[in-house]
């Protein structure tokens, strides 16, 4: 349903492990050279910077995320702003949210903080898991394969946003939801990295590197750390590019069905899904935070997008004919 | 073929087993007494000693487990109190909160679910591999890059947000559409689609772009492989190698995908069924864990499982359909 | 107050006639459809169009609204001196939809059913009132039936109460008393065709009440029958539908959506913001009160609340007006000081122990917080529903949240997931000491609203208890039963009014608001009635030629 | 007449005999890439008769195949830039648009790929696939393409070739698949087909059928032959004429004749030494001149014993016999080669003298003890005894660990070195396989073919093994760096006092590395013993025939072969 399978059928592409790896300093040259990715990483930068300074924007507004306004707000119509565009004034830039008074601009700022939290969070907690057991079921025996390989399809089965439905309830509500809601999401959604990891293990274990190891007299361990992990690199921070802007809207997916973080933290989802009825009084308040997450997980994708065409060794020569086979081992 | 299907039905029942103990276990430790559920808001401790009798509550999670797997396979009767009404075999037991047999509220919300995803796919395959073909066959032109550019911000918005700027474009400013709410096909079949027509372009223009994403990588991958190096050499035209032997390699995961996308749907597809009001078994599904309803909740997840499973089966036989090497096995 | 209450002019001034179908767009299914399980004030809305019940309410705008009725019963009740045995005789010429008799044994059964586990819900008063009541298990299991309800012929029926009820002839107003033939009960398949004693029997009933059809029932007879009108010849209720969608659809009018009106939805304030704007839309808007009240409670058992200059201190502090924002504003809810709603039916008497304005007044807050020995501020711990646009939900909580702040008091949500709430708040044992719940009255009396919430003996020590102040007091558990024996209305009401007044004083609970409801109906709907009962529109009224 | 004439107005049968049927003139070609523009072929010029056949023989990258591909303009769209003039059948190849160019293709040039696999679209019927392209050249419903694919299918050999048109690719063999391939080339009549290395995927017998076919093919069509390859065995017996390239320029062109026997050029004549010739006995240098003693000492004591080694694949009825029962034995100091065609088991077999592989059934022997049965553990103090060399420079190392790290291996496995030792250990060895020691940091991409194939020589050496079985080592270089490879294991062989299994699908190269041979085939060995009895003498006929196969460097020796070939095949 979500973009968890496009990633697996895409990332899939990009891990072609006996591939020459490009350096580090390679990947960042062929990373700059997409105007696209510059974009996207310039615009996670300030989101990163407006979510770190949350507090001192608001500040500098003069205003905060729970301080109601009712003299903004027209009480006999059911709390509509008052003045244009959802009450923009010099006090409130992007004016007050309808009911409440309560400011945009803080909650929107504010909001930039959950969304990105949760998101980075889960999608560590995925990679830690994904990685984990993909590389126990590609290394393990028969049985330990089998079984994991089986927990996985009930986690690929399961829509993410239902079991983290129903996690969420079950958890005391002591719990801090942004770290909650990180953990719920990382580890209802790392069915399909823990699938692509095994994948990629058990590809490169029929590599001759990799009996030549064998041979060198190495165990499993240290043939997973040495020879395997390094492989996995690539294609596990491809796959993690793309988990990002997945994460993010899972995470405003459940705000938006109502079960994400609690009021009165902001979070644009959850301001989505209040302003839902609101598109005709008071477009403002579906349009800005909608722009916001729109903006934000377009960021990720696009740099998703470069970071897979800067580790893909075949974005180097983007011509092919002839015997292509023979062609790659001669421009390596 | 029949070893496959052997092994597929039971890794299958294996999958929706652990499924259903998961989930169990999941509800059992969740707080919330379903026989309160089901008493209402105010009811007497006697009352509920009472229900909690009737329910079979009192037995330990494991007996209650075995009787729902039990009725599943062999079905389950259940007392009217004036008489015995029979949940026929695949039983899942009934609503903690309204009494309903759940098999009853799959088969009274699956047409919703099912006309969603169904309408749905159909215009994602269109518009996917419409517009995934058109940008292998312009690469490197202006409309390719456009066509990029909307398939990235496809992908890139939550369809909640698609929906709701469909809402408000349609049906607030330009006013062409009435707010859906969902009429049964068979009530009256143009409503039905007219209703529909908005979630289907919404699903439709977020799933879409991940098809014509595909679509167009794998498109031009099948054109940089040496076989259609092979018709060039023999002077077959461009368009015909895109449309004979280019499209069809490239179909192959497409189709593939939508079968496993269409699996996924058939559980709901929540945030949509729930911003556009369409009584599915997402919709359902959320309420009924709202309300800690497990029977309600495990029946629809298991369905939804189901659907998954068979999906995927039914992924790898087109594969195979599509591409005689591949081996079922 | 209820000035407004009741359809616009506009649709009042044709003369209704028979004929057409209506059609009833609802956001909930009418899931519990079966007489025993039904919990509805005043018999329900859509039921009573099928569910004749000894008494009913009297369907009228506005305060003549919220009286009982007779309804099967010849009148609405002969008590006995001290109120414990009712007696009701039937009107003659009743039928059922298949034209056999309506008899007293079938409402004595129907009673009996509400008693049945295999029917869970419904209303809690026939297990407390009636003799015998909290032993009995149903007809199914315990087939010698309740004695305390007597049917000495088929036309006269005796319940035996173990406590003086005043109110009795209100509680028979709910379904629990329709007549149950028993040869046709199929048990919880009932409420699949339930058999209709009412003008409108049931042809079709799918999903569970999620899709009605009533059509007119032909051995209904208008002469047994002065409160339903019966206008429409068949009734369509379709529901499961978003609120938006049903308010959407009646504004825009189009087509059966002319013909139709809604029993359960509101304008929401953004459609609100829209209505006012809009002078014919305004004109399909009925404004509705029911008797409800939505408070901050608290369980003085629980630190610092046992301290009830802290309690005075959160009265004065609350802010009512970004209180009623956070609900949509002030045309969908009333600032509330008192617990009793503005409505003479259930005694309201004004009083304002603690004035706090119409948005607060932190200063007094915290000299009172001072007293209280806390002159630095404090920190507590406010417990409510993450449902969101509930009336104990999350934006009420913040505003409640947001106005405590100025007087010191920094508040810490306590947010719960739907069930978890409800179940949480109404057991003792787990009951958190500052949170947000609300109060309906079952009928329109002080009696339903004071009596549960504030009786000393109805506190549930191991099942669901509503009275979360855990108040005890002897002087109050013996007002509320001098009242209950009272079968003079009017008079019971006061005293109810004058008991409000002193429990309020002990701020265990700071009223916040009292909602309205506003509702919009199509353009060819006629008769609208909206009673102070129910606050909803009726549909035994309307009229759609 | 054909029918592809008939239909098709064909201007160079106007432009008169006079005209060559291909012209190529100062052709360069040049790939714009990331790292700056590569200049694949630069001023090259040759002509082809009508009917003549030419031979475009080269190391790899020499720019062969952009050449071929330049006849029929297959760059076009795709980058490349491409100069100068190419006229083919009449055609103005690099100015002729679309619509002229694609009658060209196929019509009256059709071109043969080297991998047959890739080459086909594994979607269609073959039949099909060589319906649609005559179809593109000649008016005729599907049911006369259709016929036409079958008879062009029965013409290149196919057995049941009505039948067989029906199979998709993957259901042919890969020397059936090439056959096919020739069938489309085939279709439209052309007058000239391009080959592009189309045996250096098969194996030799395979290669033999289809060079012959070929030959026939061009004797009976009188079509001419342009034949892409690197291998001058294979050009001896097949063109009239040869073009030798190097860096994209033709370095010596005349006949064959001439060039194979006095090439001029020091290029040619060092292509020509590089190639290994299978009737040549081992080159004594490399024999280690033993002792008495030593040689006694190694008859009684075996290193490695094999018996009835076998190994299978997969599970019940879809079960692969990869080794039958193998039995053989690996004395010290000596090297026992392995031959046999693709799929005959040799790697399976390999893979198993050095445990990476369990047998399913039979014993190994190391130093008298079984092996073959130890488990992980009890097998890691052997490990560095059995060492292997693989076949594929690119896989068998890691792309993502330095050379240096990778040869470190089995060093710091041990735990025995202290960590300068290592590195100290590691140059050395760098530096016996012929590498600078200061390489020790560069990782495998920075390396040739036959670089990274010393690295992987390196490595099996560093823990100072007793044996070391070469899984192809060399198939996947070109000739000279063969040469130079067979030669450093020869000497450390020789230095070392090593025993060395050598697994090749190359008789030749195998001949000039062992002492015994053993001949495999279908997971059997059918022939073993000393090599010179082998292939001087063989017995076994599966033996002869692959002997018979092997293509040689004399035009008038290949002729001679290709007859009695022919008399083998029609006896
Ligand atoms: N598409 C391409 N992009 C960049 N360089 C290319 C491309 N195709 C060929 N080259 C380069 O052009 C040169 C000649 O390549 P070509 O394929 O003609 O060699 P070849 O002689 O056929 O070699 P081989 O025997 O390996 O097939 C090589 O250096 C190769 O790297
Ligand atoms: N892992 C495997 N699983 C299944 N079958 C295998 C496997 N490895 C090899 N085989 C099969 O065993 C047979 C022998 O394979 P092997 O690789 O040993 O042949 P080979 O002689 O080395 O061939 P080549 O010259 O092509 O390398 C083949 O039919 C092959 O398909
Ligand atoms: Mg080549
Ligand atoms: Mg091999």
């Amino acid at each position: 349903m979500t973009t968890q399978d496009l990633t697996a059928v895409e990332a899939g592409a990009a891990g072609n492990p006996a591939a020459p790896a490009p350096g580090a300093r390679q990947v960042w040259r062929r990373l700059r050279a997409q105007r696209a990715a510059v974009a996207g990483t310039a615009v996670i930068a300030l989101l990163v910077l407006v979510a770190l300074a949350a507090p001192l924007l608001s500040a500098i507004e003069g205003q905060n995320t729970t301080a109601y306004h009712p003299e903004l707000v027209d009480s006999a119509s059911g709390g509509v702003p008052l003045g244009s565009f959802g009450g923009i004034s010099g006090d409130h830039w992007l004016g007050v949210e309808p009911g409440t008074g309560r400011d945009m601009f803080s909650r929107l700022v504010h909001g930039a903080q959950i969304s990105l939290a949760v998101a980075l969070g889960a999608t560590l907690v995925q990679i830690l898991v994904g990685v984990g057991t993909g590389l126990a079921a590609g290394l393990g025996n028969r049985f330990v394969d089998n079984l994991l390989s089986r927990v996985t399809d009930v986690m690929i089965t399961m829509p993410a946003l239902v079991f983290a439905i129903a996690l969420m309830a079950v958890v005391p509500d002591s719990f801090p939801r942004p770290l909650l809601l990180a953990l719920i999401i990382g580890f209802v959604a790392w069915g399909s990295i823990s699938k692509l990891v095994r994948a990629q293990v058990l590809s490169l274990k029929s590599l001759d590197y990799v009996a030549a190891s064998r041979l060198a007299g190495s165990g499993t361990w240290r043939i997973a750390r040495r020879e395997l992990l390094p492989s996995l690199v690539a294609p596990v921070i491809t796959y993690a590019a793309l988990l990002i802007p997945a994460n993010m809207v899972i995470e405003s997916g459940l705000s938006f069905l109502g079960i994400g973080v609690k009021p009165p933290t902001p979070s644009w989802g959850q301001m989505l899904s209040s302003a839902n009825t609101w598109y005709e009084a008071d477009p403002a308040y579906v349009l800005l935070p909608a722009a916001m997450l729109f903006i934000s997980v377009l960021a990720f994708t696009v740099l998703a997008d470069g970071i897979r065409t800067a580790l893909d060794p075949r974005a180097a020569s983007r011509l092919r004919i002839g015997t292509g086979r023979k062609r790659e081992e001669a421009a390596s | 073929m029949i070893r496959f299907l052997l092994r597929r039905t039971v890794s299958a029942a294996v999958v929706l087993l652990v499924l259903a103990v998961v989930l169990y276990a999941v509800f059992y430790l969740a707080p919330g007494d379903p026989a309160q559920l089901s008493c209402g808001p105010k009811c007497s401790p006697a009352q509920l000693v009472q229900i909690r009798e009737q329910m079979g509550l009192n037995d330990s999670v494991y007996v209650q487990f075995w009787h729902f797997l039990q009725g599943i396979v062999t079905g389950h009767d259940y007392s009217t109190g004036t008489g015995t009404v029979h949940c026929s075999a695949p039983c899942f037991g009934q609503s903690y909160r309204t009494g309903e047999l759940v098999s009853d509220i799959l088969v009274a919300k699956l047409p919703a679910t099912a006309s969603l995803a169904i309408g749905a796919m159909v215009l994602w395959l269109l518009l996917g591999i419409g517009t995934g073909v058109l940008s292998a066959l312009r690469r490197g032109r202006p409309t390719e890059r456009l066509l990029t550019g909307l398939t990235l911000a496809g992908t890139a918005t939550p369809v909640f947000i698609i929906g709701i700027l469909l809402l408000m474009l349609f049906c607030s400013v330009l006013q062409w559409l009435p707010y859906p709410s969902y009429v049964p096909f068979t009530d009256d079949p143009q409503q039905w689609a007219w209703n529909l027509l908005l979630p289907w372009l919404a699903l439709a223009l977020v799933e879409s772009a991940k098809y014509a994403r595909l679509t167009r990588s794998s498109m031009l991958e099948t054109l940089a492989e040496d076989h259609i190096r092979t018709f060039r050499a023999y002077g077959v035209s461009e368009r015909a190698i895109i449309g004979r032997h280019a499209l069809r390699a490239a179909l192959t995961p497409v189709i593939a995908l939508s079968a496993l996308d269409l699996g996924t749907m058939f559980g709901g597809a929540l945030l949509t069924e729930s911003l556009f009001n369409v009584p599915g078994l997402g919709q359902k599904l959320v309420q009924s864990v709202e309300l800690k309803d497990l029977p309600v909740v495990v029946g629809i997840v298991l369905v939804m499982g189901f659907a998954v499973v068979i999906a995927n089966a039914a992924a790898d036989v087109l594969y195979a359909l599509a591409d005689r090497r591949v081996v079922l096995a | 107050g209820p000035k407004d209450s009741g359809g616009a002019k506009a649709s009042t001034d044709a003369k209704p006639a028979k004929g057409g179908t209506l059609y009833v767009l609802n956001n909930q299914a009418q899931e519990d459809f079966d007489p025993a399980r039904l919990y509805t004030s005043g018999g329900g809305n859509v039921p009573s169009l099928v569910y004749r019940t000894l008494t009913t309410r009297t369907r009228a705008n506005g305060a003549e609204g919220s009286k009982v009725a007779a309804d099967l019963a010849t009148n609405t009740g002969e008590p006995s001196k001290d109120a414990t045995v009712w007696t009701y005789h039937l009107k003659d010429g009743l039928k059922y939809e298949d034209g056999s008799p309506i008899t007293t044994a079938d409402i004595k059964y129907g009673i009996e059913r509400a008693f049945a586990a295999e029917l869970s819900g419904g209303a809690p008063y026939l297990r407390d009132w009636l003799i015998g009541g909290a032993a009995y298990q149903g007809p199914y299991k315990d087939k010698n039936g309740l004695a305390s309800v007597e049917t000495p012929d088929a036309r006269t029926i005796v319940f035996h109460l173990n406590k003086p009820e005043g109110e009795f002839p209100f509680l028979a107003t709910q379904t629990s008393f329709a007549p149950v033939p028993k040869a046709k009960d199929t048990g919880t398949k009932y409420a699949e065709h339930p058999v209709s004693s009412g003008p409108y029997k049931v042809i079709k009933n799918e999903n569970n009440g999620e899709h009605l059809v009533l059509e007119r029932n032909p051995n209904w007879s208008e002469a047994t029958d002065d409160q339903r009108k019966a206008y429409p010849d068949s009734i369509d209720v379709q529901s499961g539908l978003d609120q938006a969608v049903i308010n959407q659809r009646l504004s825009t009018g189009t087509g059966k959506d002319a013909a139709a009106v809604t029993t359960d939805t509101n304008l929401g304030p953004a459609e609100l913001a829209k209505v006012n704007g809009d002078k014919a839309l305004a004109s399909r808007v009925g404004t509705g009160h029911f008797g409800y009240t939505d408070y901050i409670a608290f369980n003085p058992k629980v630190k610092p609340f046992d301290n009830p200059k802290v309690r005075q201190a959160i009265a004065y502090a609350v802010n009512r007006t970004t209180v009623v924002n956070a609900v949509g504003g002030s045309s969908l809810a009333d600032q509330a000081t008192t617990y009793l709603p503005e409505q003479a039916s259930f005694g309201y008497t004004p009083y304002d122990p603690f004035p706090a304005g119409k948005t607060g007044d932190p200063v007094k807050a915290k000299q009172v917080l001072a007293e209280a020995g806390y002159p630095n501020g404090i920190t507590v711990s406010l417990t409510h529903d993450v449902t969101k646009a509930d009336e104990q939900g999350p934006e009420v909580a913040t505003a409640v949240q947001d106005a405590l702040k100025a007087a010191g008091i920094t508040v810490k949500l306590d947010g719960q997931e739907h069930k978890a709430f409800s179940e949480k708040i109404h057991n003792v044992s787990t009951e958190p000491g500052f949170f947000l719940t609300g109060w309906g009255a079952d009928w329109p009396s002080g009696g339903p609203f004071l009596g549960p919430i504030f009786d000393g003996r109805q506190i549930v020590k191991d099942g669901s208890n509503f009275n979360n102040a855990q108040l005890d007091d002897p002087a109050v558990n013996k007002e509320i039963d001098e009242i209950n024996k009272l079968t003079d209305l009017k008079a019971a009401a006061v005293r109810w009014g004058a008991l409000d007044k002193k429990i309020g004083e002990q701020a265990v609970t700071v009223p916040l608001f009292h909602p309205v409801y506003k509702r919009l109906f199509g353009k060819d709907i006629k008769n609208v009635v909206i009673s102070d009962w129910t606050g909803v529109l009726d549909i035994s009224q309307v009229s759609v030629k | 007449m054909s029918a592809a004439t008939d239909s098709a107005v064909d201007p160079a049968a106007t432009a008169g005999l006079a005209e060559p049927l291909v012209e190529v003139r100062d052709l360069v070609i040049d790939f714009p890439t990331a790292s700056g523009t590569v200049r694949a072929v630069d001023g090259l010029s040759f002509r082809l008769e009508a009917g003549g056949a030419l031979g475009i023989v080269g190391e790899s990258g020499s720019g062969k195949s952009a050449t071929a591909y330049a006849l029929l303009d297959l760059h076009r769209g795709t980058g490349a830039r491409t100069g100068g003039t190419v006229r083919v059948a009449g055609t103005d190849v690099l100015g002729a648009d679309d619509t002229e160019l694609r009658r060209l293709r196929g019509g009256r040039a059709a071109m043969v790929f080297q991998d047959p696999l890739s080459s086909l679209d594994p979607y269609y019927a073959i039949g099909d696939q060589i319906a649609e392209v005559y179809r593109v050249h000649v008016k005729a419903t599907r049911r006369a393409a259709r016929e036409r694919a079958v008879q062009v299918l029965d013409r290149v050999g196919i057995p049941d070739a009505a039948r067989r048109s029906r199979a998709r690719p993957h259901e042919f063999s890969g020397g059936m698949r090439q056959r096919a391939l020739i069938a489309m080339a085939l279709a439209c009549e052309p007058r000239l087909l391009i080959a592009d290395e189309p045996t250096t995927a098969l194996d030799v017998t395979v290669q033999a059928q289809i060079l012959d076919l070929l030959h026939e093919l061009r004797a009976e069509t009188g079509m001419g032959l342009l034949l892409v390859t690197h291998d001058l065995g294979v050009v001896a017996g097949s063109v009239d004429d040869v073009l030798v390239m190097r860096n994209g320029t033709a370095v010596e062109r005349g006949a064959v004749s001439a060039v194979l026997d006095d090439p001029r050029e020091p290029y040619t004549r060092a292509l020509l030494a590089a190639v290994p010739q299978v009737d040549a006995a081992r080159p004594v240098v490399l024999v280690k001149q033993r002792t008495g003693d030593e040689r006694k000492a190694a008859v009684e004591a075996p290193l490695l014993e094999a018996v009835g080694l076998r190994r299978e694949f997969g599970k019940r009825q879809d079960t692969v016999t990869a080794v039958d029962g193998v039995s053989l034995t690996v004395r010290r100091g000596e090297t026992l080669g392995i031959v046999g065609e693709s799929g005959s088991g040799k790697t399976t077999l390999g893979r198993m003298l050095v445990r990476l592989l369990d047998p399913t059934a039979g014993e190994l022997r190391y130093d008298g003890r079984d092996i073959g049965k130890l488990g992980d553990k009890a097998l890691r103090p052997l490990r560095r005894e059995l060492q292997m060399v693989f076949q594929d420079p690119v896989s068998s190392l890691n792309p993502r660990r330095s050379i240096g790290e990778s040869i470190a291996d089995p060093l710091r496995a041990a735990g025995e070195l202290s960590d300068k030792a290592v590195v100290e250990r590691v140059r050395e060895l760098l530096e016996r396989v012929g590498l600078e020691p200061d390489w020790y940091h560069r990782y495998p991409h920075e390396f040739s073919g036959g670089q990274r194939q010393r690295v992987g020589i390196a490595r099996a050496l560093a823990p100072a093994p007793k044996l070391i079985v070469c899984d192809e080592p060399v198939s996947a270089l070109d000739v000279t760096t063969q040469a130079q490879v067979v030669a450093l294991l020869g000497e450390l062989q020789r230095d070392l006092g090593l025993s060395l299994v050598f697994i090749a699908h190359d008789l030749a190269v195998v001949r000039q590395v062992s002492d015994r041979v053993a001949v495999m085939r279908a997971g059997k060995i059918v022939e073993e013993g000393p090599a010179d009895a082998v292939y001087d003498s063989p017995q076994h006929a599966y033996t002869k025939g692959l002997l018979a196969a092997v293509p040689v460097l004399d035009p008038v020796e290949s002729a001679v072969r290709r007859a009695s070939r022919k008399g083998l095949a029609e006896v």
